[in-house]
């Protein structure tokens, strides 16, 4: 691709049309924000919609369609006021859509997967279970322009909460008129955001337009979003290549061509990838073999030479953009599992001594049989080399891997988790005895106890240091996990591109500012 | 035409020794499958698909000897080297050797093929033969049996069958058979509707033999033709078949290479590695062209029709 | 008379896998204005390969014509190119195959094969070749031929189909038709009706004809001529009356001798000619039919005999017509069968 | 010509109710369920959402409310693809499908009944060798290898044509071009073998007989009696194209059926594959039953046999 | 000549007829019947498809007759089953006309013709059952050293002495010869029919005889059966019908007949038939050959005529004759 950067200086602001041609690997799976789960349709919701709070650059959430809110002593409540904002067909954004749109997500009857991110507010999961009414639930427009939100327990993040889909406005009439066809085609809903959807190819494309609509449309420059649904990463890169698209996602295969490239960017994913130890293997019950496998993970070498997207080694459980207390959480708690060979040996030792055992079993490592499933070559490699454990990598597609997880078929599985919410407790209460996603059976009264405590702890500074010791507890103590790295995603954007902002945590990106600078 | 001097001698009776008549005195003995045998060697496709397949075939045992390598060794510092004399076809993304691995992937993609076409040679035909030599209504219902099998979505049943069982040669070669095994029933059961009418079938039934004397000793060896062609066809589709499963993520399990597999691997770097893909794309397509080859010649030197 | 069709010592081969199949070894004959020449010999002795080489039908590879002239109203048709020969197939010489199951293009309709001859030939246009089809049709004696013009091959018997042949043959007025065993897939009494046929026809069309066929009694029914091949070479020919009557090859007598016929008593007994036919691809040196003639010399092994002209109309090629060779005993009844 | 139809139509809804049943039982068999993720899916939630898809009930039961709903053309709503009607998934995916799979079809046809023509008539010679040695590449080149070298060659380095997306024309033509070279290779092996068996035929001696020139001796003698065998081939083949090759339209970005398909067998999305497989079973026989039709255009002697009356 | 006494094979109005396609019965052989005796031969001549091979082929029980009974040796044929089935496969054989598609190409000469030997046990050892296949070889007139050849080293002629040897080595006593000498060249014709002609005086066999060749069939058979259609139009001894042939068929098939003599021929006059056999599928109503026949009443669209004895041992069935048979 060309990249001299020739033009007029004098102008640095938007120039020629401000069309961008973007790419996405698969169909949004929902545009409707009660029922939606996909990072896809999270991300074209993010783009044409938007709700009290909108992420800004650093993922910290900005006053949006709430002009500003009030917290409560207690921080239990919170009281948004709304500006004046329009939706896509003139009507005025009012308080009533918000507590419409949470309210019917709430409702058993619309059956939302994601219902359960709107559980912090009070009585919200209660309803959503049939055991309370909806005029119980914590939320309730004042007026048109004000939003009060009662709160179940005191939390740090309800404000990033409220940049989540779930949390987005819906015009009870619209969502009435269309029934079951909302929010299916471009014209079957309405939008308060930067853009609107003005076409649909399922499989095929998307098209999203400036809403002039729009409250903030003077900081949108963008005239037209055109985003292809292409799956093969490597067509995406001939795409981008071949000039036809200004912005492609890098797999880890082509990250190290182009790592230098001033068009390479990164972006957090909030997502860590690690290993999970089946606690009822007798063998994996002994805290020493998992501690010693998870220090037989080379994971400098995994990030540099196989992902080299920019992920970074995992050393703790919660990934870096998650914020703790005011600073990330990273920065807060400290990390626990590095490459050490040697003392991995040993420890291995000991554990078989313990064991009672001379040769170590030969394990099977569930994989994923996407591209994934590289890592866990040179896992199985690594834990071979250092350990003389014998691996074997079960790959499967999702829904079987999860299967088997579920029935505990594993002795080690490779998993990612993604965050749900900016705060560490999303990676963390799912280690509770018995919780959903731990299939590896591990079970610790403190860290129970821990977990517990810090759900309704209104003093955010020590539930930070209690989330700290449980992450110790959960890695360092009991090994529950071998972590092996924070995920982040590589991009190709090309250089008259500018102000397009990648999130780590909710939708992949946003447009709002974005323009085109001497497009050639 | 006269001989030089006519001498009343050359007029004597000639006595003829008639004691093997005909054609059997002056030929050599030849068997039908001597004389297929010599057809097929002056086929050259034939041979050159025959020689081509002894090559790779040779190739998967001694090629990984000729390196100091291992197919399975990472050397993450050593990765995706171009082609040079220490790696013959470079290394991947893991820093493995590319030779041993594409020659350990050929065997194992060979295994494959070979399994499957033998699965094949079973289930295909005795289910084709069994339905073309009773025929009618059990014919009938057999046929059917074979419609809805060719129409119930063999990935599927594929990856019901990975899922239960290991991944691995066994488990991908009974997958890719168990939904392969349809051409070679319908071949079978073409040609024993054909045979079953010819004459020493007949014969056969009017000495009173049985229906396994019929199947075993007339039957399907007049259709052992049409058989082995169909198997050389069917190998190259289930290595092809393994092929297209690594690309949906389920063919063999890491770090086994197949074929398939190392291909799936590389495709998409095709831009910055070439070789990767080059090397063992080649392999494959030399092997199913083999085969193909193989099997063209072999319609030729098998084919009763091109007998004569 | 004068020949319209010359055939001087052709030898046609097939290159096989096993060899050269030597399938025609110096075959030479002449055909008249106006009569009506027989081949006959058994299976494989190379009456189709002659007479398909005299259209240069015979497919290169395998087949070739290794040597002799063949001369159609004295030009060399060896020498022609295909265009040149396509002039002549159809439309100076007609062809009816032996099978008419197979011969017919079963995906046309037999108007369109018929007329296409026309279109070619006579530069006809498509429909007055169709037209002109019907009338063909009538001639060869098929009912409502307007109908059947439009039917396939298949939709017909196989005495109509031969018809069809027949009437494609004709189509564009040939000067010598060729007729290579029309019958033999025939049932008798339809083979009565087509032999009648083709009799006429020639009769009122003025042609030549050169008839194979193996059936002695069909030669003996519609032939002036005879030639009788064995091995690739011809043995006797002569008029219809002296080979019947007074044949002189041994296997002339045999072929004769071991059928059976209708017209004698049925305790006269068979005579078979022992042994089978030679293999072509090695040919014996001397005379193709040594190896099962009772008379056999030292000679016959070593040599060909040359051919010997009993009268205007009789010749053969036979040893025992040397000067040299001993009488023939005349054997009645056995001695033949070893 | 009444009778037969119906007969075979008989024929036809009995089979796919075979393969609709088969196919929805083992389908059951697949491990997972279409709700298992991770995301963290409330249990309640996760059992309210199967009784909405009556996946709670007993399999037996699932099948015959299955059957229920067929019968009066409902296939039901998607899993994966939120709440999308699986007829409306399929009408949007077929089309892609089709105009690719058509096209590859046509040009593969063509080119491949060219090549196998010359093939069988230049045969023993280097033409017939090259058309042979370039069909068989066409089958021993897997179709993500060629499509990725399409992609990347001719869309990127020449950059003559887009090498992925769906818009225009020109999208089409790369992803039908990879399709089409198994076609090639299919009808030039089938094409040639064919014409080499009828020029051996008898009626081809009497059209040459007959002085008919070369060209019209193949190409209205010949070619015709090719054509049957071919066809039979091309019956499933075009099914095969036309449901879309899983890889071509990934590696192009074609929004075709297939990957709905294979999407919906990985994510368990019941109704999903139960809907596209009845339509491709459907597709198949359909297909099945053109080429018989096809049969008695292309040999009249067919025609009269298998459908008069 | 005198008509041998012990009948050994009874057909009573034998039916076949074969499904062909959606409700298309061809009517291959429609109500036959005729008598087989001891030590006989008995030819059936008639032309393609008129449904001589039919015929053979379900008196061997290759075919379920579709009705009408086969007595062989006073067992129906169609009845048999486990032992007297084994023994009836031994009694009854047949001798195929392909002599290349009747002998399986895979399997040696030695195999072929000791299959029947395999099958019922009737060799003890190896030793015996070669020794047996020597001697059938030597019978048929070929040698030990063709024991381990194939099918396709042998000429025509030798291929149909080996399926002759095949069918004698279950020592059968009836013979079903279909179309033997057909496929074979003119000069080796003569050498398998004085063949059949040997083996049936030296081992009293009966054969019954099917061709299309009338000379053929005139030289070995002792009775002659006439079918068109489906249906036998005249039985009678050989030389009583070749000289007194009385259905108008028989008449035309005879004169059609070319006698390789060219003064007799040219002489001869001959019966030529209008059109063509009429299809199987839907044969004319009453007499089945009245379409073609030269002598054609009106009788004869309506009626079926009897199949009858006429004079002694000279069956017809034709109105012209059914007169005659009332008056004797
Ligand atoms: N294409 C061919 N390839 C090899 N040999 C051939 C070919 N065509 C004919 N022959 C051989 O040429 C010889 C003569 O064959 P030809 O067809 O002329 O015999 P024919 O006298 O017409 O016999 P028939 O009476 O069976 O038609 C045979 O031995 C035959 O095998
Ligand atoms: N298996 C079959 N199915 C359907 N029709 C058949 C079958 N066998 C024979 N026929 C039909 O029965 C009729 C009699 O056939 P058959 O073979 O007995 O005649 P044939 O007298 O032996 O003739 P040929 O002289 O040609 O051998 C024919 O019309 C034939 O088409
Ligand atoms: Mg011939
Ligand atoms: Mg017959």
């Amino acid at each position: 691709g060309g990249l001299q950067s020739q033009g007029n200086v004098e102008d640095q602001g938007a120039q020629g049309p401000q069309v961008i041609q973007l790419m996405t690997n698969n169909e949004p799976g929902d545009l409707d924000s009660a029922t939606s789960t996909d990072v896809i349709s999270g991300t074209i919701l993010n783009n044409v919609m938007e709700g009290l709070m909108r992420l800004d650059k650093d993922d910290k959430p900005q006053p949006a369609i709430a002009s500003s809110y009030d917290v409560s002593g207690d921080k239990k409540t919170y009281t948004f006021t709304l500006r004046d904002a329009k939706w896509s067909d003139g009507e005025p954004v009012k308080a009533q859509d918000f507590e419409y749109a949470w309210k019917r997500a709430l409702n058993p009857k619309t059956k939302s997967e994601y219902a359960y991110i709107l559980y912090p507010i009070k009585n919200a999961e209660k309803y959503n279970t049939g055991k309370a009414k909806a005029s119980d639930v914590g939320v309730r427009a004042l007026d048109d322009k004000t939003l009060e939100v009662k709160l179940e327990e005191p939390i740090p993040y309800f404000l990033s909460l409220t940049t989540f889909s779930t949390y987005l406005p819906q015009r009870k009439d619209i969502v009435e008129k269309f029934g079951g066809d909302y929010a299916k085609e471009p014209d079957k809903m309405v939008y308060n955001g930067p853009f609107v959807l003005t076409s649909w190819a399922h499989e095929q494309s998307l098209q999203l337009k400036k809403n002039d609509n729009y409250w903030d449309r003077n900081s949108v420059f963008l005239s037209d979003v055109k985003i292809d649904i292409i799956k093969d990463t490597s067509t995406g890169l001939n795409l981008y290549t071949s000039n036809q698209k200004d912005m492609t996602m890098l797999d880890k295969a082509f990250a190290e061509a182009f790592k230098s490239s001033p068009e390479f960017t990164t972006a957090s994913g909030s997502l860590v990838q690690y290993v999970q130890f089946n606690t009822k293997n007798a063998f994996l019950s002994n805290t020493k073999i998992r501690k010693a496998i998870s220090l037989a993970i080379d994971r400098e070498s995994i990030v540099k030479l196989v992902l080299k997207d920019g992920s970074q080694p995992a050393g703790g459980f919660v990934p870096p953009s998650i914020l703790g207390y005011n600073e990330s959480f990273r920065k807060q708690a400290r990390d626990y599992q590095q490459f050490q060979p040697a003392e991995a040996k040993q420890l291995f030792k000991l554990g078989m001594k313990e064991l009672g055992i001379d040769s170590p079993p030969t394990l099977t490592l569930l994989s994923y049989n996407d591209e994934r499933k590289d890592v866990t070559v040179v896992l199985k490699d690594q834990l071979e080399k250092t350990l003389g454990l014998k691996v074997k990598v079960n790959p499967q597609p999702l829904k079987q891997k999860i299967d088997l997880e579920q029935k505990g078929e594993f002795d080690l599985s490779f998993s990612g988790w993604k965050a749900d919410y900016n705060d560490p407790m999303t990676f963390l209460d799912m280690w509770v005895t018995d919780g959903p996603f731990n299939m590896g059976k591990w079970s610790s009264k403190k860290f129970d106890e821990l977990i517990k405590k810090s759900k309704s702890n209104p003093d955010f500074k020590e539930r930070i240091n209690d989330l700290i010791e449980a992450e110790r507890i959960l890695l360092e103590e009991g090994v529950a996990i071998a972590p092996v790295y924070y995920k982040n995603q590589a991009y190709l954007v090309k250089p008259h591109v500018k102000n397009l902002v990648f999130h780590s945590i909710g939708p992949e990106y946003t447009l709002k500012e974005t323009y085109i600078d001497n497009k050639k | 035409m006269e001989p030089a001097k006519i001498t009343s001698d050359l007029f004597e009776p000639l006595t003829l020794t008639r004691t093997t008549p005909g054609r059997a005195t002056r030929r050599k003995r030849s068997g039908f499958w001597r004389d297929a045998l010599r057809r097929f060697m002056r086929n050259k496709g034939a041979l050159i698909g025959f020689f081509l397949l002894l090559v790779i075939a040779v190739m998967t045992f001694v090629a990984p000897a000729l390196s100091p390598h291992d197919p399975y060794e990472q050397k993450l510092e050593a990765q995706n080297l171009p082609p040079d004399g220490v790696h013959y076809f470079g290394t991947d993304q893991f820093g493995r050797d590319l030779w041993t691995r594409t020659w350990h992937g050929a065997g194992i993609s060979l295994k494959i093929g070979l399994l499957a076409a033998l699965i094949d040679l079973v289930v295909g035909v005795s289910f084709g033969g069994i339905s073309g030599y009773f025929g009618g209504k059990v014919d009938q219902v057999m046929q059917r049996i074979l419609e809805v099998m060719y129409s119930i979505p063999s990935l599927i049943v594929l990856i019901l069958l990975m899922m239960w069982f290991e991944s691995g040669i066994v488990t991908i070669a009974v997958a890719i058979a168990l939904t392969g095994w349809v051409p070679m029933a319908r071949v079978v059961r073409g040609q024993v509707l054909q045979l079953k009418s010819q004459e020493f079938v007949l014969a056969a039934r009017t000495l009173g033999a049985g229906h396994l004397r019929m199947l075993t000793k007339h039957l399907l060896p007049n259709a052992a033709g049409a058989i082995i062609v169909t198997i050389t066809l069917t190998i190259p589709s289930a290595i092809f078949l393994e092929a297209v499963l690594s690309f949906i993520g389920l063919g063999m399990a890491p770090p086994e290479p197949s074929l398939g597999l190392l291909l799936y691997d590389s495709y998409q770097l095709i831009r910055f590695f070439p070789h990767q893909i080059l090397y063992p794309c080649l392999v494959l397509s030399l092997l199913i062209l083999s085969f193909n080859l193989l099997g063209d010649g072999l319609r030729d030197a098998l084919d009763p029709k091109l007998r004569r | 008379m004068k020949p319209i069709l010359e055939v001087r010592d052709l030898h046609v081969s097939f290159d096989t896998h096993e060899g050269e199949v030597q399938a025609v070894r110096g075959v030479s004959f002449d055909l008249y204005e106006g009569e009506t020449l027989a081949i006959v010999g058994e299976s494989g002795s190379g009456k189709t390969v002659t007479v398909q080489s005299l259209l240069g039908l015979i497919a290169r590879p395998p087949g070739r014509i290794k040597g002799g002239s063949i001369r159609y109203r004295g030009r060399e048709i060896t020498d022609l190119q295909e265009r040149e020969l396509d002039q002549i197939r159809g439309a100076e010489i007609g062809y009816v195959f032996q099978d008419p199951m197979t011969s017919l293009n079963p995906t046309m309709t037999i108007g369109r094969q018929i007329g296409e001859v026309l279109v070619k030939h006579r530069k006809m246009s498509k429909g007055k070749a169709l037209r002109h089809a019907v009338n063909l049709l009538r001639s060869v004696g098929i009912p409502n031929p307007s109908a059947r013009i439009r039917h396939y091959p298949h939709q017909l018997s196989g005495g109509m189909r031969q018809r069809v042949m027949i009437a494609m043959a004709l189509a564009a007025s040939p000067k010598v038709l060729i007729a290579d065993e029309p019958t033999t897939a025939l049932d008798v009494t339809i083979q009565a009706q087509i032999l009648d046929l083709i009799k006429d026809l020639k009769e009122q069309m003025g042609m030549s004809m050169i008839l194979i066929t193996h059936d002695l009694g069909v030669v003996a029914e519609v032939a002036d001529r005879v030639i009788v091949m064995y091995g690739g070479k011809v043995v006797e020919s002569g008029d219809v009356e002296d080979v019947f009557n007074r044949c002189r090859h041994p296997y002339t007598k045999g072929l004769l001798a071991s059928m059976p016929r209708m017209d004698r008593l049925k305790e006269e007994k068979l005579e078979p000619i022992p042994g089978n036919p030679p293999d072509l691809l090695s040919p014996p040196k001397g005379c193709p039919f040594v190896e099962r003639c009772q008379y056999a010399m030292r000679i016959c092994n070593e040599w060909m005999p040359d051919v010997t002209v009993r009268s205007e109309t009789h010749q053969l090629s036979c040893w025992l017509e040397h000067p040299m060779a001993p009488p023939v005993k005349e054997a009645v009844g056995g001695g033949m069968s070893r | 010509m009444g009778s037969y139809v119906a007969r075979r139509l008989i024929y036809l809804l009995l089979t796919l109710w075979l393969v609709i049943t088969c196919t929805f039982f083992l389908m059951h068999f697949l491990p997972g369920s279409p709700l298992s993720n991770e995301e963290k899916l409330p249990p309640n939630l996760k059992g309210r959402i199967l009784e909405e898809y009556g996946l709670d009930k007993p399999v037996p039961v699932q099948y015959a409310l299955y059957l229920g709903n067929l019968l009066q053309g409902d296939l039901g709503l998607s899993f994966s693809y939120d709440g999308r009607s699986v007829s409306g998934l399929i009408a949007q995916g077929f089309p892609a499908s089709l105009q690719i799979g058509l096209q590859g079809l046509l040009f593969g046809g063509l080119i491949g009944i060219l090549l196998g023509t010359v093939a069988a008539l230049k045969r023993g010679t280097w033409v017939d060798n090259t058309a042979t040695i370039l069909a068989v590449i066409g089958v021993s080149v897997p179709s993500f290898v060629l499509a990725a070298v399409f992609s990347y060659y001719i869309g990127v380095q020449m950059g003559i044509l887009p090498p992925g997306g769906w818009e225009s024309f020109a999208h089409t033509i790369l992803p039908s071009l990879a399709l089409s070279f198994l076609v090639i290779a299919q009808v030039t092996r089938y094409i040639r073998s064919e014409l080499l068996d009828v020029f051996s035929q008898d009626y081809m001696k009497t059209a040459k007989a007959k002085g008919m020139g070369r060209r019209v001796i193949v190409f209205r003698h010949a070619l015709r009696n090719a054509l049957i065998p071919t066809v039979t081939v091309l019956g499933p083949l075009t099914v095969n194209l036309i449901t879309g090759s899983l890889v071509v339209e990934q590696i192009f970005g074609v929004p075709g059926l297939s990957t709905l398909f294979v999407n919906s067998i990985m994510t368990n999305d019941y109704t999903l594959i139960m809907g596209t497989t009845i339509f491709y079973a459907f597709l198949f026989m359909v297909s099945v039953f053109i080429v018989d039709i096809l049969y008695g255009v292309i040999d009249p002697r067919i025609r009269v046999a298998g459908m008069k009356e | 000549m005198t008509a041998p006494a012990e009948k050994i094979l009874e057909v009573k109005n034998l039916k076949k007829y074969f499904h062909a396609g959606r409700n298309q019965v061809v009517k291959a052989v429609d109500d036959v019947t005729f008598d087989v005796y001891k030590g006989e031969t008995l030819g059936l001549v008639g032309e393609s498809g008129c449904g001589k091979s039919t015929i053979g082929r379900t008196l061997i029980r290759l075919y379920e007759a579709t009705s009408g009974s086969v007595i062989f040796k006073n067992k129906n044929v169609h009845q048999l089953k486990g032992q007297e089935l084994r023994m009836f496969n031994r009694e009854m054989q047949m001798i195929f006309q392909d002599p290349y598609a009747s002998l399986n190409p895979r399997m040696t000469v030695g195999d072929i013709i000791a299959e029947g030997l395999d099958i019922h046990g009737l060799a003890k050892s190896n030793k015996e059952r070669r020794e047996r296949v020597v001697e059938l070889l030597k019978t048929v007139g070929l040698g030990e050293e063709h024991i381990d050849r194939f099918p396709h080293e042998f000429s025509g002629g030798q291929r149909q002495r080996i399926g002759i040897a095949r069918a004698l080595a279950v020592d059968p006593d009836f013979i079903i010869a279909d179309e033997p000498i057909s496929a074979l060249d003119v000069s080796i014709q003569a050498q398998v029919v004085n063949l059949m002609k040997r083996l049936q005086r030296e081992k009293g066999l009966t054969y019954l005889f099917i061709a299309h060749d009338l000379s053929m069939v005139k030289y070995i058979s002792d009775r002659v059966g006439v079918m068109y259609l489906g249906q036998l139009v005249e039985l009678a001894e050989s030389q009583e019908l070749y000289e007194h042939s009385l259905h108008p068929y028989t008449e035309a098939l005879l004169s059609a007949v070319p006698i390789p003599d060219p003064n007799k021929e040219k002489r001869r006059e001959r019966i030529i038939l209008k059109g063509d056999v009429p299809s199987p599928i839907n044969p004319p109503s009453g007499c089945r050959f009245r379409t073609r026949c030269p002598k054609a009443m009106d009788i004869c669209a309506e009626v079926v005529p009897a199949w009858q004895e006429v004079r002694p041992q000279h069956w017809v069935a034709c109105h012209l004759y059914q007169e005659e048979a009332k008056t004797e």
